[in-house]
């Protein structure tokens, strides 16, 4: 009898507490979003799935020895789980339409400034004394305007591991939610006579252009500002074994096996810290709301960039591409290409909306390594 | 202003700063480049550039090492045989 | 009976119950899972079974996000920029 | 000349003793039925191999820093491979028979019994004085009778890894035998009759029952036995990957590269169990000899169920299928198939035996989780 | 002020020193290799990029908690990287043309003559002053010769790790380099009439015969020299996967996704080894002095082997085979090949040569079994 | 000659004649093994030989386990199954 007893002091049921339900209400509705909403289903089923499985009752997984806290310390205490998801990333990226105009670099700089104004913004709260955010922690939260899931899980991990969960989640979140949060703010910004400006036909670029490129990124990165030489350093390894075209069966498995099989263990090694005792707290409804600041500011700066760049030139750009500098590879370009044939269905922006948009990719990884260089 | 939110000041004014002055480089620099590629190698370019809509740059690039041969072969061969099921179907079209 | 044996005893008449309290509250679950499921999205239901059978489900759910993306829409993309290729080529030989 | 001396006092045929030459016999005998005779190959072979290697005398292969060693540290003393397995193995495993009809469940439940009745007798034989098994190591060796190669790895590695060795390779080879044990005791244990019980045919069943399956199965698994939780939540993150339909490549690479990888790695850990002081002892022929009671327990009360839910059930069941609640994916129910064609060509048992023989995965897994939770 | 004077201190520009800036031109002269020139690009781009990333200032990639490291620590140090690659190159070998015709596995054992002259001449060397080699690293510069780079890798690893770059770097680069090492050696030592022998073709081999040697080739290791069975092991047992046929999914992955994996991150590893203080010391240009006698030695030795065993056996071999004894798959079998067609259009030496051609993998490792035994 | 190239020179002819051994060794062993299978299995060696031409041996041996059943063994099985019952059904419409 006294065993039976035990038993269901074992259950989970009997062990449950009301903090534990909520958090496996959130990370059901993480769920729901990756599968009915297709909210960047690829991280947020397994984040939400890990958040399941860390906050059962009774058995250690996102604690202790269990698996969950064995791929945090084996793939995020250590940076390599993020840093092989840039790989794969470098390795499906085309840096093609970037090549053939540069200048769209600069749309992937303004873009950054939604990271730094969220700094200041989360500083402001907590010298309102709504939070208690440390500059580390301000720095964490305002690289969720890079619009960058890895870039922000890296960031996290070594700025302020403590809130990674509620960084990644809004982070993820808010790039699903990217042809939601975009339009509203890039329709504001913009004259209906802007958005019809259509572009001249991008120049074809060689493969020994794409060759050099991902090197002369790589030197500039070492000598100006090596903190950000890990992100960016796999990046380019991705993207030289790509377009070498002599490796590729390592591209190949870089944007297959390896990257996938490195999801899997990130997203659960992540929803292993949705655990209530450190989502649970009011820091986490700071960090949402930061965020979604962070991806709008973001985006205007983008978008008002190209105007004053514009300003500057005869041969104008399309200022809907600049909202396309906030990173969010291939959904921002895609938002700025259904805005432009709105205002003009013969205006494909597609392709020059890639350009910013991994412009955004190295942008928020500069401002990464200047963060991780200024308060690390 | 307290001193948090000048810490913060002070960090977006170089930060952002930072962001911009490293993506000019990198625009001028690439700029340069490809303008040193399209100078030094003009005919080169041409050709990979035909080369890359025609096949894939991996095809004739490709490394003979040990390693590598197995995976390629059947790329090649899916290839070769999505063109034949073209060419044939095309064909049978005109026909 | 020993000790020994006893806790076996004791062990197997646990686990057992435990098993079988757990199998069928999972037919219950289930049975009132599929019930819910079938009552309030039967057209749905039915569907996404016709669906599963035409194609892959996969094919219409796919992600667009940014990890999905590149592997799949560029495969696409490759082959069909080689069967243009092909045609196009084809085309060229006949005139 | 010395170093000659030295040079043959290093070869293995001057250390070599009797009985690690035995266990070179033993895991060349592994090698010939996994290759020849096709006894479940994708573990044995690399068993076999790794028990030849973990014999060669006069170096450190599966001990110290050797390769097998490290294999072992990383994968199964942290259970990190079997959950792995379990993962693939969710993936590739269809729920739709058993949701079909649902009380197919009950007869992955009876099929437990054999794990039950062998710890039972495994503490007999002990009383007896034969063996010397502790509780830990009689429910360690009870697993064999869940038919499940990752569940009675991942149960051995935590109770009781001094005899992992045999308690895998009892479970792969018995495994392998299933259509030689199975059908002599299905024949005694049911009429003619009987084996001709035509089943109607399943139900449809929608890709949202198949989406929600998993999500319930863990939500009971947290309720109620949370340290069935990491085998059953890997397995149930497995199957909502593949049905879920939103992250396709994730499934994908579960299913092949992933769990290709980790079969070979956690093949040659277990190979360096391998080794003649842990596998020549008394209580490895003692394993054996439970093993195959505990699948012909597991079988015997499979079918037994299947006859008492007739009795108190107009929709019959063909009782055969009651033998692939033990699990042996998809070996026992092809056996049932078989079986039920014998009688009556006009019966096709298989998709019905689908039905428990997922079933008892989940009812392993579930015994599993009450061994540890009451003896771990 | 002070921030930007700090954050102009922690750049690149303003830290880098001579020795780190010659690095970096080393290690993209490398990737010029690899990329432009083909030179073992699977293995040089990865290291030659990693030479990139270990050598930027100012931050910790090679060292310390750096990614590079962390390769280095969870690969190279615990030689589970070097003996993945072997399994994966044991799924790809095909035994087929040295069980044909089992003498050329002499050519293969003639040509290691090339890694113990080296280590001769390393001590030479030492002994006149002009480097400082210990036996040890002697040894592990020796096994350059062996033409077979994970074969250096492991040894160098195990023996010499403080030399790992420039062994690796030698190695790899004159492995490419063989069509142009080889054929001067090969001319010069072979008449005209005896580079026309046509071979007899070789016989068919059964499966059987394919299956059961690597069993012997182990057995055999595991007998006589237990140390070269870690290498060899592996590479038997990739070689049994492929050719047991019974676990066609388990080989197929060790010969793509994980040799893939495996392979980025080793060069990777490999490359950390290439900062300055460790790779711009004198001992580097002895090395790659050493290096490239050892594989002319070794070609010489495998074609003066050749002409020995016809002047004793009527079946002549012609004697450019001898050339393939070196490893390097398949480049040296292809050299003879080519040499053969120019001496006699109808001499197809192609599969003839892969005979010695894989002999010289077991040879090489055989030999590093011997080197580690002795001064290990 | 000092101790150090002495110690080379001994290690050069250990290890050369080691290696030389062994592979004299393997050669034999090689040798036994293939006249033991080509005496004792000849048929076997035969029909496995053709085998191999003509489709992978990979195809025949397949493992029906678990693991390995869901992709492939399944996919074949369910295919074989298909072809036999067309072909029945045919014959048994002619008949
Ligand atoms: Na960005
Ligand atoms: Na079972
Ligand atoms: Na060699």
């Amino acid at each position: 009898m006294n065993q039976l007893v035990e038993l269901w002091q074992s259950t989970g049921l009997y062990q449950i507490e009301a903090d534990q339900f909520l958090m496996l209400v959130i990370s059901g509705l993480l769920l729901y979003l990756a599968i009915s909403k297709k909210f960047e289903p690829l991280l947020l089923l397994p984040i939400g799935f890990g958040g399941l499985l860390a906050n059962i009752p009774g058995v250690d997984i996102a604690v202790g020895q269990g698996i969950l806290a064995q791929f945090y310390a084996i793939g995020l205490q250590t940076t390599i789980f993020p840093l092989l998801i840039f790989l794969g990333v470098g390795a499906m990226t085309d840096f093609g339409p970037l090549l053939a105009n540069p200048k769209t670099l600069l749309l992937g700089a303004a873009a950054q400034f939604g990271i730094f104004a969220t700094v200041i913004g989360a500083l402001l709260l907590s010298d309102l004394g709504l939070f208690e955010f440390s500059v580390r922690q301000a720095a964490a939260i305002g690289i969720i305007g890079g619009a960058d899931g890895p870039t922000a899980i890296y960031v996290a991990g070594i700025l302020a591991p403590e809130l990674l969960g509620a960084i990644a989640v809004a982070a993820y979140s808010y790039m699903a939610l990217v042809p939601l949060i975009q339009p509203p703010i890039m329709r504001a910004l913009t004259t209906e006579k802007e958005r019809r400006i259509e572009m001249t036909q991008l120049r074809a670029v060689s493969q020994r252009e794409k060759i050099l490129f991902p090197l002369v990124l790589l030197v500039l990165v070492g000598l100006v500002i090596p903190s950000a030489a890990p992100l960016l350093g796999m990046f380019c390894l991705g993207n030289l074994m790509k377009e070498s075209g002599v490796v590729d069966r390592l591209s190949k498995t870089a944007q297959n096996a390896l990257i996938n099989i490195v999801t899997i263990m990130l997203g659960l090694a992540v929803g292993s810290k949705l655990v209530a005792d450190q989502f649970l707290v009011p820091e986490t409804l700071g960090i949402m709301a930061l965020g979604i600041v962070a991806f709008s500011i973001g985006t205007a700066s983008g978008v008002l960039m190209a105007k004053v760049m514009n300003a500057f030139s005869t041969n104008k750009v399309n200022p809907l591409i600049g909202a396309a500098g906030v990173s969010a590879v291939p959904m921002a370009a895609r938002v700025a290409n259904k805005l432009g044939i709105e205002a003009n269905p013969h205006n494909f922006l597609l392709m020059h909306a890639m350009g910013p948009n991994v412009a955004g990719v190295i942008g928020s990884a500069v401002a990464a390594g200047v963060l991780i260089q200024i308060v690390g | 202003m307290s001193d948090l939110v000048l810490a913060g000041l002070n960090l977006a004014l170089y930060g952002m700063g930072f962001v911009f002055v490293f993506l000019l480089l990198l625009v001028g620099l690439t700029i340069l480049m490809s303008t040193l590629v399209r100078r030094f190698s003009p005919t080169i370019a041409v050709a990979q550039r035909q080369n890359s809509n025609g096949q894939k740059p991996g095809g004739a690039r490709r490394s003979s090492s040990k390693v590598e041969a197995p995976s390629l072969d059947q790329d090649q061969g899916r290839l070769i045989a999505v063109v034949s099921a073209a060419i044939k179907q095309h064909r049978s079209g005109l026909d």
